[in-house]
């Protein structure tokens, strides 16, 4: 599983070919990994979804040390901002996650949606410190990938559930 | 006597007082360890998953009359939990790390007697426990008490199937693109898929599927209005509740389940009056009087739904038309209602950390258990 | 270690002679076990220097809710009556200590000075309820037995060091 | 392309929307994880040992200058702290149970690179650690980094004594009657004991007892005035303070430790105000500058000795004089100086949680780290 996520993420990083990396995912499956799968057109449509139903009261400062930083739309969690990270980055020591639920938060600066990934930083137990709970976005645990309460640290290496504090990173543009 | 033996142990210098003592005092006390009454229909046991810690999940157990604090169990990272239909034991399945928050995990479904809240055994899980805020889809029990059923997220679903007569795991059933535990028979349960749709499972005692299927289409519509992952259970029914209040009932006993007619939990007023259903355990059933509890706030609009209630609706299930209004003295995160004839609505507040109780019938308020440490975040009943 | 405690308390409990039991313990000590000694005089003299030392603001009252309970001068942690138990009985399914660190406190229904100990009931996490902490007769760790800061689970059986919540029991008159 | 090449892995949706947004989007940003740099003079570790659970103590390292957070480190039950001389390695003591609270325990010296806050190798203990509200007399390490010395109690009183070099456990050493661990040199700690004598104790590097002197006599009062625990530190000088007030000074440097002249930190005068040293770490020393400084609070009496200060009191250690009086904007429970020529006194505060920081030298108020998550208790320094 862990190989497979790094495998992934790397795989995407390198790739400029959207059609090649499909074509790599599928032969990844047929190598008998069981994931929960979506057509892409389901986690855009939901993406979709998201930017239509109007403001949430929150994410619309450009300041990242606030619950209300645009980014933190969907955030569940602590900031790693107070706890030795910064929004981007996880405190020393803790072991990033190679993965994360999503959200679609509105940029203030140029009035465009991005997708965020909000990676938790684990190993460690909770920072406890600015706690923020915003909920654009967050289904149930049908919708794995979008829930903001599930505990986010699969692929994490060495394996550890406990999560420190989370980041808020720019996936890319919504289309 | 030598000069060791003037000297005393100093771990029972209390005790040791008491031999100098002895002459002129009162018979010494001792501490016995206190043993329970047999869980009645109003007790509640409330969890705190996020304590502090995300390494310790504790449950108080308390009686919902007396709301006086009954005992308290210890668990892991997240525990799911869940009391047999004889409410004798209750499971929790939890998660360890072997140096606290990392080093080796250990997922094991720990059973405890109900009447001592005591470990009694524990059988050893699959390490892919579904670790999320908790609620009741994350773990269920037959209703003849022999199999507990644990939901897997890794973030592939699946369910470990463990078996109580051999406290063993029997087996491990894939409901691959759906998630959930919900029991829907001797050897059923019901999961709901990322498109909307639902899967019912049959298994066997071996723990194998016989039976699994899909609903021909969603029951809902997961792009433009979502359903909160719990429904409320009457009977054979399940009343899911969506994010913007309507209702889509399910019958869980044929296979697959059939859809019931949606209806909605507001007029057109309220619903622009800006009223919406929302926060950690926003809705329970009373299958003895047929009767739906949303817990409702005002305002915020959309994706408040995890937003405290300031507000309990009551609902007819078969009439879809709402009998009662329960303004709450203090708004509440999370709601339960006992399943006997004479039902106690519990509302649970994370921050202060407190219950409030209510006749769920004629909404009197009844009395509040306040001072629970840490943040309370669900309850579970029986 | 376990049933060295046990096996003390239960000898203490049985004997009417003290001599008798002080003979015993020479031979469990020669049995070689290692334990903090002290002479007997050493243990009531501190008790006394405790009675002299004057009133600590707490433990006037007969009511074992609160902090002030009198039997509380020298507590330290939550009251069990609050954690389902009650100031003389754990809740159900801890583990009650064999023993306890001690306090010396007036009970104000007799104006007697009695000998308290404060055992502790191990194996759940703390119950976080009714925290109390007085600290009348309190010593650092060079005088363990006096020691309230100490996680006093000592000979809890099965073991565990996590208390839920701390129990006051009356041992006996102060001489 | 294959109707299973159109679907995407769920986990990672967000970087697949990259794909299909690649053409116009800013480079997609990565998470990397912080290193630190070598810990500053004015560091702090900030000790949590009762935050919510028994089960965890978390550590916050903090930045004495910046007041900000650096990182985090969790550890078990009541942990001690310690740090390499070369502040290269951070030493954690900890327990931990197979099933959090309960089940097997595993005592266990984690080994943590100082700039990574991550662990790098343990040492597996004896399963005797002193489990107690956490202080600086529970684990050293001798000055050239080769031994940790961990407090044992059980009641019974001894030390662990841990080959850095071998990573293994040398050796255990009793301290019958006596307890604490403090480093008094190359391979020479010393102990207090329960009828207030002093035990110095010197070991080689198999961890074998060398040489165990107790003092002829107690160097403090126990009965009637009692010492803190653990004493400030200022070079081969140990200063205890008594809850009453008094200075004992030892000097390490014999075997056994030889007994300074005791005075008073009061005058009859602040006596009588009712001015008494209390906290859960009252006192710290600075080498540096030959200072003590000492946390007071006003009234309450006898056995008020952990009750938060509002003031510090800072004493010039040759003249025993008074020197300053600092007055805590908010009143704090333990106090640490840094060991530079320009220290820093911090104050910690339980609840509300905050460090305060000042100017030791001059008393300036610098500044306050708030909102530290749960309840801090003790501070560690370098």
């Amino acid at each position: 599983m862990d190989s497979l996520v790094e495998q992934l993420t790397r795989t995407v990083a390198q790739r400029t070919s959207r059609r090649g990396f499909l074509a790599r995912m599928g032969k990844l499956m047929l190598g008998g990994m069981v994931l929960p799968l979506l057509p892409v057109d389901r986690v855009m449509g939901t993406a979709r979804a998201q930017m239509t139903m109007g403001p949430t009261g929150t994410g619309r400062t450009d300041d990242p040390s606030t619950c209300d930083y645009w980014r933190y739309c969907g955030f569940d969690g602590n900031l790693c901002g107070c706890c030795g990270g910064s929004h981007t980055e996880c405190p020393a020591g803790t072991i990033m996650s190679p993965t994360s639920w999503v959200g679609t938060c509105r940029d203030p600066s140029d009035g465009k949606e991005y997708i965020i990934g909000y990676r938790d930083c684990c190993g460690k137990d909770v920072c406890g410190r600015c706690f923020c709970e915003n909920n654009k976005g967050d289904m149930p645990i049908y919708r794995t990938q979008l829930d903001n309460g599930v505990i986010w640290c699969f692929g994490t290496k060495p394996s550890s559930y406990v999560v420190n504090c989370t980041t808020a990173v720019r996936l890319g543009l919504k289309t | 006597m030598t000069k060791r033996a003037v000297y005393i142990v100093a771990i029972v210098c209390g005790l040791l007082t008491w031999c100098g003592a002895r002459a002129q005092m009162p018979p010494e006390e001792g501490v016995k360890v206190r043993e329970l009454p047999l869980a009645g229909p109003h007790w509640v046991f409330i969890m705190n998953p996020f304590s502090g810690t995300l390494q310790v999940t504790s449950v108080f157990v308390v009686d919902g009359d007396s709301l006086q604090i009954m005992g308290q169990m210890t668990g892991g990272i997240t525990s799911a939990f869940a009391v047999s239909p004889d409410r004798k034991q209750i499971y929790m399945a939890d998660t360890f790390y072997s140096r606290g928050s990392r080093g080796e995990r250990t997922d094991v479904l720990t059973i405890y007697d109900a009447r001592h809240l005591a470990p009694v055994g524990e059988v050893i899980l699959p390490t892919k426990r579904q670790l999320s805020i908790p609620d009741s889809s994350q773990m269920a029990v037959t209703p003849d008490g022999r199999f507990v059923l644990v939901a897997n997220v890794t973030p592939a679903t699946s369910v470990s199937v463990v078996d109580m007569v051999n406290r063993s795991v029997a087996g491990e059933i894939e409901t691959s693109g759906c998630a959930e535990t919900l029991i829907a028979g001797a050897r059923r349960f019901v999961s709901v898929c990322s498109d909307g749709a639902m899967l019912t499972t049959e298994f066997n005692d071996d723990g194998k599927v016989t039976a699994q299927k899909r609903t021909d289409k969603p029951f809902f519509d997961i792009e433009k209005d979502p359903v909160f992952g719990v429904p409320a259970r009457v009977g054979e029914d399940a009343y899911f509740v969506s994010y913007h209040g309507m209702v889509y009932p399910m019958n869980f006993a044929s296979n697959p389940a059939t859809p019931g007619s949606a209806w909605s939990l507001f007029s057109d007023a309220e619903r622009q009056a800006g009223w919406l259903p929302g926060g950690y355990q926003p809705l329970w059933g009373n299958a003895a009087k047929g009767l739906l509890f949303v817990l409702m706030h005002q305002g915020g609009g959309e994706w408040t739904h995890k937003n405290p209630g300031t507000e309990v609706w009551v609902y007819d299930l078969k009439q879809h038309k709402r009998i009662d209004r329960i303004v709450l003295p203090q708004a509440a995160n999370s709601i339960l209602v006992s399943q006997d004839n004479a039902p106690t609505l519990f509302a649970l507040s994370a921050m202060p950390a407190m219950m409030q109780s209510f006749s769920a019938l004629d909404g009197r308020y009844l009395g509040t258990i306040s001072g629970l440490s840490g943040v309370p975040w669900e309850m579970f009943g029986l």
